[in-house]
């Protein structure tokens, strides 16, 4: 430590101010929780140590751990890439169920290909239909002025009703004995498999932050999506095209949002189950704004998420803690994550310029 | 301090009309810039105050603390010599204070009664009184002589009867002492003659004035006193008799400003910049430019002169590919030009300086870096393949801010950051440092004070005289008169008249701008 | 005061202290809570009489993600347990699976119908179009209009499907005039067994136009139809799955009966053969009944009685006629 | 001149909507008597079933409404009722007293608007993110402390108001209803006469649409804005009691089912105004009452489609194809005194 150089020293500095927030956030929330479980009559130590044994104690859990994590990834990016386009993508949540619904479809219903082929076809049956079902809402505001919180919202209900009509009527799982609608289990060949105890699927999704993060931040497309976020009038000023923009930032934000729904059917369930899919899209709220909309971060917000539901069912069984108190250690998080300034008062931390986090504001506005 | 501009004679003569408010010792700082530095100031019975200064120098602050918008860190008010606290607008309305704001402080979906009962509710039980609201209204349109329809709705009314709501809501609350923050910024010569009648009609009625303004001729035609500003203290109290145009305009930079723009005759070549026939609707599908035609040729300057609010802005959006035409033409060097696609326009070497820079001319969150390329970022050498070069984009801004004289801690720096003066001369850097034929200039001086005016004037001749092609549209008379080759007048979205700079006059500009054609 | 999610009440006597020696009995729930006045708090209460019998150590664990049905499963496999029971038809693959991979374990799927046995798989069933027909038959028995009600849950799940098709096959079978008015509810699952006030005003409308018995078979927006229906004067209700008497005391007004599947019973022998070492594999057919009429007894007569019992031969003897939903 | 033409131009323009509206307005009451005709009994349960699903809507819409037009975007009403509908059960468990329990859940309310104002108003926290975590704690709240067995101590019940409920039709639907709904309904007249009629109502909107103007005259922009959102809390908080108090009379987790992101959309529909979303409400009342009534019918539709219609009005209204509503200009965007 005491031999680090000046410059070694700024970048620790740096890396510090930019995590501090969520960090202490975290620390706050845990201790809410801690409150809560006092209060209830539960030993708030025990708890969370089997929370954390639950999530990190054995391969397996940890391997439960990643595999809750991949989703989350693909979710938070969703909502990470429209937050950089100015768009609150509520509807993450019905993007994923339908691009899970798809690639539970391609998953079963085409048959006898090799693994190579099926796993990348199936996977772009999710990212599709996540890009076609966000396209709407991104077409309805950049030429109708709809906001996409509202329309996203009922989407979201729409797409419910979509994959509960597949998943009961045309696509129901007919095998002798099944009576639960649910779409039959996918062809082998369509199952992601595992490296050991890391899932193809998480090492698809960090590669896959990495190159969202180059994308935002190292190419035009990055620099106008990023413009038409910050202020889109000077976007059309400079030339850029701000309602293909719109949508294109949507359609990409459903596509990475489909694909963690499809991740999920083929490397977690096997196969399309309404109900499977429940808050996965409104978790990424939580992971982006954890993340402060930053790619990598994603990753190691979803890995923090992806720990607490690994981990709660063991807290459950060993420290008898119902485990609803992970929604309220989440709501408490979101809470002091982005209402910064509890943390920082808090804490008695001084206001830095650039951690403002954009989001849009009301709707109805053009 | 320099006793030319002490008291005279002639200003301690004035001390026996009684001080009605005094400020003493006002401290305002915001994050990084000390606003108010210790000013103090009075305010006569029944007197003309105007405050001058460069941007920024805390004139508008000065009055908001006034008025209790804004909570002074230190110093205190008087009134009729009391301390009297001032902690929000609601005590000053009380105190008899009034003000009109620098931007307007209208409802735009509001109508002009529902403006003027705001805060000051006549009600009927638990209902608000409209009737009797309309009546006192009616008697104060007709004691001063300002027309208004009181249910008109604000957002629709032009920007002219806007400002006179303004005024009438001040002396709906029935003020003693009523600030003006730049109230002339959007008048035509003769709606400022009325508001100056006006004011002279208030200060007969023991009414005093704070008049806050950039044009010194205002000032000099006006004011009893005159108080200088300059970064945010108080450096010297005059009146008109002592001093004129230029001593004023010295004291308020700090040095010897030129404000005649010199220029050699211009070298006109081929058309730049061809308008047929255009036609405009609005947002509210209002006819807002009535089939206007007009060019511009290389190395000439077209100045667009016209009221704020008759159809420039729309004008200058539809020639910049911001807005649909409805119909008519534009050319630039011969070629038609597409409807809406601003990227052609800059690929066909079209330069604009926009009316909003925070709205349109910068993304204020982005480093200037990124808003220096913000309109070539897609070009090379600043990208390949779509993907971004970070050291052309960076060397390209050290550049340009060494060319343009971009006063900023580093190229990294947010635009937002940066003083408005300075956010100008990004955009102008941007504008004119690429290969550009036609350059399209909106208001780009508003708001900035004299020695920034200077340099984007002197940078635009430069530009003329390289042979571009420049359309300046201005509402500031001055302005138009003195960098402009020809001159056009806009009134109610129609051009008026084509005049040659050389012959034309400030009075005959003027009243074309009113909408009087003469013969 | 929250509920203490995980009881872990051995009887007075029993050692806990000496794991090795006591046989453990747990619980892994549907996506929900255990206390869901259905199908997790019957199996549950199966659980906790057959403790209270056997004496012997019990616990459950709640859902929360569907995904984790292999997990939770796994928690009571590590620890040990002897018995484990998985509540609904969702958690069939990770019980199987679970049970192919612990031979030594008995597991009890409850509402999970067993294709092929599977050695040390119980699957718990019912033939919920039975006590449907027992439902509709006294309904049509009770009706002064004419005119009965059923408010359902979601048609994605088989069940319900069976308990209306009895109730419509039970009341046509005694009257072929009565007029049958039912409704499943338009969410997806997520909302069709949870939305009380659906329920309710979803009744109410029923009753409105007539109807004077409602069958509520939709978990809480069943109750909602139970509780309005309690509302109003002279009506009756007939509640789902267990004897909703216990369940939804705000109905006792009007609540005649309930049409049960032997969930609680069904669990407790099963848990019971396994205690002794003669665990069944395969389906194991739980017992379909009207639950008691409590309050109501005196005005079910000889005659009623006897019109439910021959309903129940002429079910047995395929003589009822069911509709396909 | 100008803005003579533009009144004449307004004033044509409102004389079609009015005609319209007359139009569907006489249409809809003749469909009414037409039905009434040929069924009485089903016409009076359709139409009080639709009132019934409609007054949470309109509860939840006015919260909306009041949030809204002082500048607040509150998309917690979800999450209000839900807590509102827990803490007025539990009260009515407790108790049994069902005023106190009205109050409770009303109180509750109020509460978690004080607490939204007051992410939104002092730290200035993104207001969408504000009702975010408030619908995400209500769900992890009243789920962690609800527990079964419990055990209500009756219910809200009719009060037909004497001879007025024995007008056939109207009567019954009208004016033999329990609590709630009359306050509901008087509500939505209050809040139109208070919004555009009263000194509070004209500051309220003014403070929705131009905080900084509102403020140079004198108006207290957080003061108001704070009042709107607790006032608007307890329009939530009633909403959530008419489900625990008044609706069944028992409390489930996540009993309110999205009734407030409708509600969110009722609002919309409705264009920020009382009288028109509580219309609004109505017609998703209707389309739900229909839909029970179809199947009762016999008629079979896949219900899933059916669940979808009044998600997709809603996206084709916020679309503007059914004429277009602005919402306040400055909502959402906290205001900063300097
Ligand atoms: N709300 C604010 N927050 C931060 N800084 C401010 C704020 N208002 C004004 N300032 C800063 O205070 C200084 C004085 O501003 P002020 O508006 O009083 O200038 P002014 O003399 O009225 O200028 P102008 O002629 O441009 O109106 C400027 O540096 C300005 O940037
Ligand atoms: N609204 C604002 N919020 C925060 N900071 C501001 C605001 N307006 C101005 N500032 C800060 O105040 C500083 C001074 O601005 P000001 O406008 O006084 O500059 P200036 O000295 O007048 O320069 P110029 O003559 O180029 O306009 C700037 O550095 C800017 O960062
Ligand atoms: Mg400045
Ligand atoms: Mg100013």
């Amino acid at each position: 430590m005491e031999e680090q150089t000046p410059s070694q020293n700024n970048w620790l500095k740096k890396v510090w101010f930019s995590v501090r927030i969520p960090f202490l956030a975290i620390i706050l929330a845990l201790l809410v929780g801690a409150i809560i479980l006092l209060v209830s009559g539960a030993n708030p130590l025990e708890a969370y140590w089997q929370l954390f044994k639950g999530a990190f104690g054995s391969w397996r859990n940890i391997q439960r751990v990643l595999e809750k994590s991949t989703p989350l990834i693909f979710a938070g990016l969703a909502v990470a890439l429209g937050f950089k386009a100015g768009l609150f993508n509520i509807g993450a949540q019905g993007q994923l169920l339908l691009g899970a619904l798809m690639a539970g479809y391609v998953g079963f219903a085409v048959k006898g290909l090799p693994a190579y082929i099926h796993i990348p076809l199936a996977l772009l049956a999710g990212l599709l239909t996540g890009a076609v079902f966000a396209a709407i809402p991104g077409l309805l505001r950049a030429y109708s002025g709809a906001h996409e919180v509202i329309s996203t919202i009922m989407l979201n209900y729409v797409a419910i009703n979509l994959s509960d009509y597949f998943s009961e009527g045309p696509w129901k799982d007919t095998t002798p004995g099944n009576i639960v609608s649910r779409l039959p289990a996918i062809q082998p060949s369509a199952e992601i498999p595992n490296i050991g105890p890391v899932p193809v699927g998480f090492i698809v999704a960090v590669l896959t932050s990495l190159l969202i993060w180059f994308v935002i931040n190292r190419t035009t497309f990055g620099f106008e999506i990023n413009s038409v976020g910050l202020n889109p009038h000077a976007s059309k000023y400079a030339g850029m095209r701000t309602k293909l923009l719109i949508v294109a930032a949507m359609v990409v934000s459903g596509a990475l949002a489909g694909v963690g729904g499809a991740v999920e059917t083929m490397g977690v369930v096997g196969r399309f189950q309404p109900g499977f899919n429940t808050g996965l899209g409104f978790d990424g709220i939580t992971v982006a704004l954890l993340a402060r909309n930053n790619p990598i971060a994603v990753i190691l917000s979803s890995l923090f998420l992806g720990a607490m539901k690994g981990g709660a069912n063991t807290m459950q069984f060993y420290a008898n803690v119902p485990n609803q108190i992970i929604d309220i250690i989440q709501g408490t998080m979101l809470l002091f994550v982005t209402a910064e300034m509890v943390v920082r008062w808090v804490f008695k931390l001084r206001k830095q310029r650039d951690t403002e986090i954009t989001v849009t504001s009301g709707w109805g506005q053009r | 301090m320099d006793n030319t501009y002490s008291k005279t004679a002639d200003a301690l003569m004035d001390t026996d009309k009684s001080v009605i408010l005094e400020a003493k010792h006002i401290y305002k700082t915001f994050p990084g810039t000390v606003a108010n530095d210790d000013v103090s100031l009075e305010l006569r019975k029944g007197e003309v105050l105007a405050l001058l200064g460069e941007n920024g120098a805390g004139k508008s602050t000065l009055m908001n603390v006034i008025y209790g918008l804004y909570t002074q860190d230190k110093g205190e008010i008087f009134l009729n010599g009391e301390p009297y606290a001032i902690d929000n607008p609601h005590d000053a309305i009380n105190a008899g204070i009034g003000m009109v704001h620098q931007h307007f402080m209208l409802v735009p979906v509001f109508s002009v009664l529902e403006n003027m009962m705001l805060g000051a509710e006549t009600t009927k039980g638990p209902f608000l009184n409209k009737k009797a609201a309309e009546a006192k209204l009616r008697d104060l349109s007709e004691s001063f002589g300002l027309e208004i329809d009181p249910h008109a709705i604000i957002e629709e009314l032009p920007v002219g009867l806007q400002q006179r709501v303004e005024i009438l809501k001040a002396l709906y609350r029935d003020v003693e002492i009523l600030i003006l923050d730049e109230p002339t910024a959007v008048l035509t010569p003769q709606e400022t003659e009325e508001l100056f009648k006006i004011m002279r009609r208030l200060t007969e009625r023991g009414v005093s004035i704070v008049f806050i303004t950039h044009k010194l001729k205002e000032v000099l035609a006006v004011a009893d006193r005159i108080i200088i500003m300059r970064r945010g203290k108080v450096v010297g109290t005059t009146t008109p008799a002592e001093t004129d145009e230029h001593g004023l305009a010295s004291m308020m930079v700090g040095r010897e400003v030129i404000l005649e723009v010199e220029k050699a005759p211009a070298q006109v070549g081929k058309v730049v910049l061809e308008i047929e026939h255009l036609n405009i609707h609005d947002n509210n599908q209002m006819h807002s430019v009535r089939d206007i035609s007009l060019s511009v040729r290389a190395g000439e300057v077209l100045g667009i002169a016209g009221v704020q609010g008759n159809g420039q802005s729309e004008f200058v959006e539809a020639i910049t590919g911001l807005r649909r035409y409805n119909s008519g033409e534009i050319r630039i060097d011969g070629k038609r030009m597409p409807q809406e696609k601003p990227r052609t326009l800059v690929e066909h070497g079209m330069a604009h300086i926009p009316e909003d820079r925070q709205k349109h001319g910068l993304v204020l969150q982005y480093p200037l870096t990124s808003n220096f390329v913000l309109c070539t970022y897609y070009r090379e050498p600043f990208s390949r393949h779509g993907i971004l070069n970070e050291n052309e984009i960076l060397r390209n801004a050290e550049e340009l801010m060494e060319r343009f004289d971009v006063r900023a801690p580093s190229p990294v720096t947010v635009a937002g950051d940066l003083s408005g003066g300075n956010q100008q001369k990004v955009i102008v850097g941007r504008e004119l440092s690429r290969e550009v034929s036609l350059v399209i200039a909106n208001q780009p001086t508003r708001g900035l004070d004299v020695g920034s005016i200077e340099y984007i004037h002197k940078t635009l001749i430069e530009m003329r005289d390289a042979g571009v092609g420049v359309l300046l549209v201005s509402s500031e008379l001055d302005e138009i008169m003195s960098i402009s080759d020809r001159i056009a007048v806009i009134y109610r979205g129609e051009i008026l008249a084509v005049l040659d700079a050389a012959e034309a006059s400030r009075e005959e500009i003027g009243l074309l701008m009113a909408g009087h054609i003469s013969e | 005061t929250p509920k203490t999610p995980v009881v872990d009440e051995a009887p007075e006597g029993a050692d806990v202290d000496q794991p090795t020696e006591t046989f453990k009995v747990g619980l892994v729930t549907d996506v929900g809570v255990v206390d869901d006045k259905n199908f997790n708090q019957a199996t549950w209460e199966g659980v906790l009489a057959a403790q209270k019998e056997l004496g012997f150590e019990a616990k459950y664990i709640e859902t929360k993600d569907a995904k984790d049905y292999d997990a939770n499963i796994q928690l009571f496999v590590d620890e040990g347990f002897d018995v484990i029971v998985t509540v609904g038809f969702a958690l069939g693959e990770a019980t199987i699976n679970a049970a192919k991979a612990n031979p030594e374990i008995a597991f009890i799927g409850v509402d999970q119908f067993q294709g092929e046995v599977v050695p040390g798989v119980a699957g718990l069933i019912f033939d919920e179009a039975l006590s449907g027909v027992l439902a509709g038959v006294l309904a049509a028995n009770l009706t002064e209009t004419k005119t009965i009600a059923a408010v359902l849950g979601t048609d994605l799940v088989p069940p319900v499907v069976n308990y209306n098709r009895g109730y419509v096959g039970g009341a046509k079978w005694f009257d072929p005039e009565i007029s049958i008015i039912s409704t499943y509810h338009p969410g997806g699952m997520d909302v069709a067994f949870t939305d009380p006030e659906w329920g309710a005003s979803t009744a109410k409308q029923a009753i409105e136009q007539g109807a004077d018995i409602v069958f509520a078979a939709a978990g809480n927006t069943g109750n909602g139809a139970l509780i309005e229906t309690a509302q109003h004067d002279g009506l009756f209700c007939i509640g789902v799955d267990t004897d909703q008497w216990l369940t939804v005391p705000e109905a006792h007004k009007c609540l005649v009966s309930s049409a049960t599947k032997d969930i609680t019973l069904s669990v407790v022998e099963l848990i019971k053969l396994a205690y002794e070492g003669n665990f069944p594999s395969g389906n194991y057919v739980g017992g379909s009944s009207l639950a008691p009429f409590h309050d109501f007894e005196s005005i079910i007569t000889e005659e009623i009685q006897a019109k439910l019992k021959e309903a129940l031969e002429a079910y047995n003897a395929g003589k009822i006629e069911l509709p396909e939903k | 001149m100008i803005s003579k033409t533009v009144d004449k131009k307004r004033e044509l323009s409102i004389n079609w909507k009015l005609l319209r509206q007359v139009i569907l307005g006489l249409v809809i009451v003749a469909a009414i008597l037409f039905f009434n005709a040929r069924s009485p009994e089903k016409t009076s349960a359709v139409l009080s079933s639709t009132l019934r699903y409609a007054v949470p809507l309109i509860l939840g819409a006015l919260c909306g409404i009041f949030c809204e037009r002082a500048g607040i975007v509150n998309i917690g009403i979800e999450g209000q009722m839900l807590f509102s509908a827990f803490l007025s059960y539990m009260t009515n468990v407790w108790t049994g007293n069902l005023l106190l329990s009205l109050l409770v859940g009303m109180l509750t309310g109020a509460v978690l608007g004080l607490f939204l104002a007051f992410l939104s108003i002092k730290l200035k926290l993104n207001q969408t993110i504000g009702g975010t975590v408030i619908n995400i704690l209500a769900t992890g709240i009243t789920g962690y402390f609800y527990q079964t067995g419990l055990t209500t101590q009756g219910k809200l019940w009719n009060i037909p108001l004497g001879p007025l409920a024995k007008i056939p039709l109207i009567g019954p639907v009208l004016f033999n209803n329990p609590p709630i709904t009359y306050i509901a309904i008087l509500l939505v007249i209050f809040s139109q006469v208070l919004l555009f009629h009263t000194r509070w109502g004209l500051r309220t909107r003014a403070v929705g649409e131009h905080p900084r103007a509102a403020d140079t005259l004198g108006v207290d922009v957080f003061k108001i804005r704070y009042w709107n959102v607790i006032i608007g809390g307890v329009m939530a908080g009633l909403a959530g009691s008419f489900l625990t108090l008044e609706g069944v009379g028992m409390f489930e987790r996540g009993m309110t089912n999205g009734r407030g992101f409708i509600a969110l959309a009722v609002m919309i529909f409705g264009k920020w105004n009382p009288i028109s979303s509580a219309l609004a409400a109505l017609f998703f009342g209707f389309a739900n009452a229909m839909q029970i009534q179809l199947q009762f019918m016999g008629i079979q539709i896949p219900h899933q489609f059916v669940g979808m219609i009044p998600y997709l009005l809603t996206i084709i209204v916020v679309s503007g194809f059914v004429g277009r509503s602005r919402a306040p200009a400055a909502e959402g965007i906290p205001y900063e005194k300097e």
